[in-house]
């Protein structure tokens, strides 16, 4: 399996969740505090790194809140373009 | 006598229908009110405020520049309102959303952790009873008792099960120093 | 009846309902959308007719087909919305059939806001579409204003088979007050004798604004002119005088402005200022001649308006050079607060000509320069 | 009634003005169909019984005078809106029989969201839509109903569907509509069809009658004065150029 | 370049191609429909945009887009087509971009008939939608002006961002009258730098007549009202005067109106009449201030229009009560003609009062019957 | 660009905010698709390079303010008229690539009119249509695409077909006009669809580089805050009840 | 054949012809004369009692100027309706 | 000096290209011209009129109320002008379908067969011609060369072979008595 990561930015994130079922991993997570505009953040916990990267959560994102990156394995150390 | 109240902070809050008690309960008490509310954009979140007035005279204009009372349920609020509120007036301040503090003072202020005593007391939602609660304990405009026979007679059957709740949180508000 | 505490749109739906209005057709806007919504609960539950149309377009056109049977017919709307209904208008002001109008005026022009406004008034009393004709325009100032005059809005259409406005700005339509509703009118059980129904045991019956022939059509015309000039001597003219008695400077102000400058008034009463204040409540046909009395009384007058000035120029007409007219107004959805009337009226009464009103004289005393007004 | 109706005692009268066409002479140039149209939702309503019970609304073309020839209340919509003003009248009045007689220009064009939004409520209206290919009150302009190449007075070089689009098709269109009970088209050009224009148009109107909803009938119509074609000519220029571009046919039945 | 034998709507058209108009949208409507068929031909030849618009609502949103990227745009209709514009008009005052709107008036209102009229007056000028603002009002009384003002009505909307009418009755958009073209412009090559032409290079442009904040609505409002008082100030004030040197009676008309009027002066003059004739070219900004200062010189004013008296209300906001404001007026499409104005002027120069202007007081002297203007 | 793209040498970037999408925050309800939408389009005019050709044409309803959310030339026109703005815009800058946004009360009702001429004629722009079976903007009301039985806040008992008629198909009735090139329905209520989305949209705009007519992708978009759902609930929704009403597909292509 | 008779409303007619091509038996010319609307009017010309009554003159003349009539025969004398 | 004429016919009579004949023709010889029609409802049929005025100054209302010259081409335009005509001026009328006669002495009158006159001449179209003919041969406001030099300019290409015909009609109405 690929190893991924995520990054949200969180005070852009309005906590609405649909990443969460999306993510096939099960690795994201409301946050305890709220941002600014008075919303639950999503966050990666991800202790095991089972995230793949496969950007499931960004698909569904209404708000363009993620950022997906994917470890390079050995072989193949070109960049990809974003996501087709 | 007129006492004009602005209510204000997210939607979801509860702002508006604050508002809309006071006024209920002040027109059953027999005297003369308005309630007029004010959005943003947004439909959901966003920010949200009424003002409302009570008054034994008819009233004029039905906002106010300088209300008598702010009750400011969120920072942004607290932000706009500390410095407009009528010398003499009254600052309302959930605290558990508001880190600020008042440097005025020529005005009373009150700070209720209004989410906490809700949330202790069952529901968050009900916030903004605590707070008209703790109003009333500063402003008698009204009575406890007229307000809550206000909840009596305007809620609707859907929400009848959570009158006792709100009664609750409206006299831990009224009894919050 | 006992009050109620209602907000001026639903206010205004039910005021209707038991006026005897037996059909809505509208289209949501903010801030007139919980009218149309209140509509759409009561008027199927009393078994009348309520249709959301695609667009104020076919609404308006809509209320003129349902007016043009004799029922009585309503539609509301906001500022956008009512400029589409212009050509509806002057169809049904050229062929004579009643229908109320309720605009719950924005901010514009444009898309603008949704925040209250006055900048309607041009556009419904000078002639609210192409060709000669006023509706007659009632502007509320409370809730229960708002439910009385829409109940005379409907007996006035019916009245004079024209159309009828009720404006309120955003502000009262939004607005809760305690308000006493008429009681519930029972509906006619005929239809007026111009109405379509059908031409049974009678000679049809013709709803047209179209007349080919100039002499047709200037006739047609001169008799919507002796209608109108009927209408303004014929009682129909309505102000409220607040402490006018014994005023120097007059306030002029309608709808939720008025309420501002009432505010003021009674402020500025206690600093020992003899201020008045004239609300018009008809903006068509408009107080002209009462206002012309009242120069001989007060010598400043200053018009407050949620525009950038269009009641004014009434004013000016009313009451000529007799005395200088002043003129405050927000734009953009703001209300004016009491105090900043208030200020404008110490300055006039010290006699201290101020920045606003240089900006509304027709002719500006310090042209600006064009870098200035170029919004980038 | 017309003093021409003097039947001998060994004759029988095979026909005569319908009671619903109003005895008057109309301003329609001659050999426009917009006269048969007319001459038949006369014969239907009569044939009906409905014509104390019917109320037009008129639109703006060339049949803007609808209203004066037609022996049943009616009205004078805006140009286009008339599927609106006749929903009014149909809401508040349901008992009558409401029609709405309306031209390419007003229906197709500026009156495109009307109908289409009261076909799509399933109106209980009949709506008569005279196709004839142009704007022919305002001198001839080009109509969205104008055949591809068709020279008008507002496509001076023949219509260009690269710069001005396609034909619509209206009695396809809005017989795609679920609200839509009756929807065909069908022409005016000769006997034959002028007969199943009738039937057509009586099918509407007792769908009407039966409360089932949105029904229109799409005539094609001549223009000769726009068409600078005799009535004749007209007529034969529907038949052969019309009819292929806008098949006659039943899209809702 | 010599003088050619044009219709009006053709002399426009021509002259609009000649100014620079690349792109021109519209819909048929008589009496304004052969600008629209000349266009259609010309336009194409030039390898500029003419597209017959579905609607006048679509029309003036092809306009309020094109206007948008930059380009010289046109549409021209006739009153009820104005009627269905308004609320674009408004989108387009609201967001400052430029653009030119031919009226042909026809008789109103509703339907009306397709007779010569100026009973657009009011819709025009006093706010052509919903919110503040006003357009600039060019009103030609001849072929050649129609022409000149065209070019004009380009230049002044480009110049200030706005929105500016060229309005004319119907008898001036089919009279044909000998007139000269005024040279072919070249196109400009490039666009202004708050068009829409893709955000390449720069910061992207945003053209929107939305101002949700009331503060920045305010703002834009202000702004526009500047813009309109910098207008009114700036020298975009026109009109013509005619014998007023040392004239008694002061006629005031414009369009078709005021050559009626002219024709009666000259008969009068005959007469020995001093009558003079003061004719307003921008209907918007209005000549208010030259009237005003005309009061000093003629000591009774007459105004003639075609409508029902419109500009009339304009004169005597001017001339407060300084001189008596008469009016002579015909509708339903009917041009006065010069000896029914001689007439009118002869009664008054004896001072005898007249029934007609009566009628257009603020309050008839007589009210009528009920029964007298219900027309069946 | 936004600061959380900050890629570690051992990694690669498999998804960042596309450039073509402002950096602000929206005014969107929390899990409205509506911003999925804007993000699809926004990703595309990244990928076909398109950012500094085009015109967006916002337009009157929760998405009025996607001038501001998109990073290129936009503007606002007047509710249910973008494509007769975008109409004006392209013809006279036939290089630009223009496209309107538009919700189902826009376009579906009071934009019927125009959007359709747009279509027969062909119009060479792309129309992001998002169809969420309601007034979003104004609180919730009855569009002319709500669901048989639907409740909304102007119709409070649900929707009745008898009174207020049926769903409109939008993707259909355009896709069936001669002038359009390209009309499908997508959904976005999961990731594969989201994905289909996207690829749709894609097309879209190549047959508007391609100038081949017009475009237009209807997609069902939640409005969880109309709906009284939960953003997931709302997701669920479209699924199970919008998909069966408004099959997805390609109408034209 | 039924024997027939037509009455053609002279002063409505606009002379545009459309019943002459209709007419099978080509009884129906265009008069000498202008009516006062300035129109050459269509007028029965029936030396041979030709006409059969069948109508098909009045279905296609668009100013519904034309009544038909048709002689009864023997057998069957009473009053149809007017034409389906 | 100004001359206003009013031809008023059917549609389909050449009404409205006589009168911009006229006006072409008093253009081309320097003088001030208006040309202004008006219709009735038909498209086709129906009534038309026109009035021209030719004038050696600016012209200020282009519509009169009592015609210098009315060229009467039918009935009703007869019925309509017969008394409008301004006193001392002329009324030309087309016999051909005009049966009555003027019963005024204070204007001249002319009765000219017009449509026969043309019809002789090979095309009943061109009654128009003939009328204006007779109209330049009472009222010498611009010679018979000068409109058959407008004809010629202002023909449009596809009707030039009329032109011969044309000229014939007009010369055939100058010498009509
Ligand atoms: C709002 C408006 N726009 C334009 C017109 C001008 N107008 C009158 S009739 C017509 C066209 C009618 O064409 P069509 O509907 O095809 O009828 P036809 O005359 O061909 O029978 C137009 C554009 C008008 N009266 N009102
Ligand atoms: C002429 C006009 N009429 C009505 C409105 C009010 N209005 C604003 S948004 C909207 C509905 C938008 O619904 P939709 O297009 O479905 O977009 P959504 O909010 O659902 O995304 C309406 C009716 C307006 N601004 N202008
Ligand atoms: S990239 Fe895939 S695995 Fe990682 S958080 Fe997103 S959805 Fe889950
Ligand atoms: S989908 Fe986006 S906005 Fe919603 S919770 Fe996840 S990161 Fe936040
Ligand atoms: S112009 Fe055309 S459609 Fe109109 S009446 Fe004449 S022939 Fe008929
Ligand atoms: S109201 Fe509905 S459509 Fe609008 S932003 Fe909120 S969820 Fe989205
Ligand atoms: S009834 Fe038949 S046969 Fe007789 S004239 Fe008419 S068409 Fe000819
Ligand atoms: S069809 Fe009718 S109008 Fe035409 S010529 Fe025959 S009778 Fe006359
Ligand atoms: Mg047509
Ligand atoms: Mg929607």
């Amino acid at each position: 399996m690929a190893k991924g990561r995520v990054v949200i930015d969180v005070e852009r994130c309005k906590g609405c969740e649909l990443c969460r079922p999306a993510c096939p991993q099960d690795v994201l997570f409301l946050a305890d505090d709220l941002n600014s505009k008075g919303y639950r953040p999503v966050i990666l916990l991800d202790p095991n790194h089972d995230c793949t990267g496969c950007a499931l959560c960004a698909t569904v994102c209404p708000d363009g809140c993620i950022t997906v990156y994917r470890e390079i394995p050995a072989k193949k150390a070109v960049r990809e373009p974003a996501l087709a | 006598m007129e006492t004009s109240i602005i209510i204000a902070g997210f939607g979801g809050q509860g702002v508006l229908f604050a508002g809309q008690l006071l006024a209920y309960a002040g027109m059953d008490a027999g005297k003369n009110v308005t309630w007029i509310p004010s959005y943003g954009p947004e439909m959901r979140g966003g920010t949200a405020n009424c003002t409302v007035i009570i008054s034994d005279q008819p009233i004029g204009a039905p906002i106010v520049a300088q209300p008598d009372v702010a009750v400011v349920l969120n920072q942004p609020s607290f932000d706009k309102y500390v410095n407009l509120v009528k010398p003499g007036g009254l600052l309302l301040v959930n605290s558990s959303l508001v880190t600020s503090v008042c440097g005025r003072d020529d005005i009373q202020t009150a700070y209720i952790a209004a989410n906490t005593l809700a949330e202790e007391a069952g529901n968050v939602k009900l916030l903004n009873m605590a707070l008209l609660g703790a109003l009333l304990a500063r402003r008698p405009i009204l009575t406890l008792e007229q307000l809550e026979q206000s909840l009596v007679n305007h809620v609707g059957a859907s929400k009848a099960h959570l009158l006792e709740l709100n009664k609750q949180v409206l006299q831990r508000g009224y009894s919050c120093q | 009846m006992s009050k109620k505490l209602m907000k001026g749109n639903v206010a205004i739906a039910e005021a209707s309902v038991r006026a005897g209005c037996e059909a809505y057709f509208g289209y949501p806007i903010t801030p007139q959308t919980e009218l149309l919504e209140y509509m759409s609960e009561r008027m199927p539950e009393l078994g009348r007719v309520f249709l959301q149309a695609e667009s104020e377009v076919a609404a308006i056109n809509m209320v003129y087909g349902a007016a043009a049977t004799g029922v009585r017919v309503m539609t509301s709307s906001s500022s956008p919305g009512i400029s589409l209904m212009q050509e509806g208008f002057s169809y049904i002001a050229g062929s004579d059939v009643p229908a109320v109008i309720v605009d719950v005026m924005r901010g514009g022009p444009g898309l603008g806001n949704i925040q209250p406004s006055q900048g309607d008034y041009n556009q419904i009393t000078k002639t609210a579409g192409h060709g000669d004709f006023h509706p007659i325009v009632l502007a509320p100032a409370s809730v229960q204003e708002a439910i009385d005059l829409t109940v005379l809005a409907f007996d006035l259409a019916e009245k004079y088979r024209t159309l009828v406005f009720v404006v309120v700005d955003g502000a009262i339509g939004q607005m809760m007050e305690p308000a006493e509703l008429p009681p519930m009118r029972e509906l006619p059980s005929g239809r007026p004798d111009w109405a379509l129904t059908g031409a049974k045991g009678r000679e049809k019956n013709v709803i047209s604004s179209l007349f080919l022939g100039t002499t047709e059509l200037e006739l047609m015309n001169k008799e919507l002119q002796a209608k109108l000039a009927y209408i303004q001597a014929n009682n129909e003219i309505r102000y409220e005088e607040y402490m006018t008695n014994d005023a120097d400077l007059l306030l002029v102000a309608f709808g939720t402005a008025a309420r501002v400058a009432q505010t003021a008034v009674q402020h500025l009463r206690q600093e020992g200022l003899k201020v008045g204040l004239f609300r018009p409540i008809t903006l068509w046909p408009f107080p002209s001649r009462r206002l012309t009395q009242l120069t001989y009384l007060a010598d400043t007058f200053l018009v407050v308006e949620m525009n950038a000035g269009q009641m004014v120029h009434d004013v000016r007409a009313a009451v000529h050079e007799r005395v200088p007219v002043h003129f405050y107004g927000r734009m953009g959805g703001v209300i004016p607060m009491p105090e900043e009337v208030e200020q404008k009226v110490r300055e006039l009464m010290r006699v201290v000509p101020t920045e606003d009103d240089v900006q509304t004289h027709q002719f500006p005393v310090k042209p600006q320069a064009a870098h200035e007004f170029l919004r980038m | 009634m017309n003093p021409a109706v003097m039947t001998a005692p060994n004759e029988t009268l095979v026909y005569a003005r319908p009671q619903s066409l109003a005895d008057c002479y109309t301003h329609y140039c001659p050999g426009c169909t917009h006269g048969t149209a007319h001459r038949l939702v006369a014969e239907v309503l009569d044939e009906l019984g409905l014509r104390e019970r019917t109320i037009l609304v008129a639109s703006v073309g060339c049949s803007v005078f609808a209203y004066n020839y037609f022996n049943v209340d009616a009205c004078e919509a805006p140009h286009g809106r008339a599927p609106a003003m006749a929903t009014g009248i149909k809401r508040v009045n349901p008992n009558n029989i409401v029609f709405t007689y309306q031209g390419d220009g007003d229906l197709a064009s500026i009156g495109m969201g009307e109908v289409i939004h009261a076909a799509a409520r399933g109106e209980n209206i009949t709506i008569i839509f005279l196709n004839n290919a142009t704007y022919g009150m305002t001198g001839g302009q080009m109509a969205p109903t104008t055949l591809p190449g068709q020279k008008t007075s507002s496509s001076p070089q023949g219509r260009d569907v690269a710069m001005t689009g396609y034909p619509l098709h209206m009695a396809e269109l809005l017989g795609s509509l679920p609200g839509t009970a009756y929807s065909v088209r069908r022409s005016l050009h000769d006997a034959r069809h002028v007969i199943q224009a009738k039937k057509a148009i009586r099918t509407a109107f007792e769908v009407q009658m039966a409360n089932k909803g949105f029904s229109v009938v799409e005539l094609l119509s001549s223009c000769p004065t726009n068409w600078g074609m005799t009535p004749e000519q007209s007529l034969t220029w529907i038949k052969e150029q019309m009819v292929p571009v806008y098949p006659l046919g039943d899209f809702k039945v």
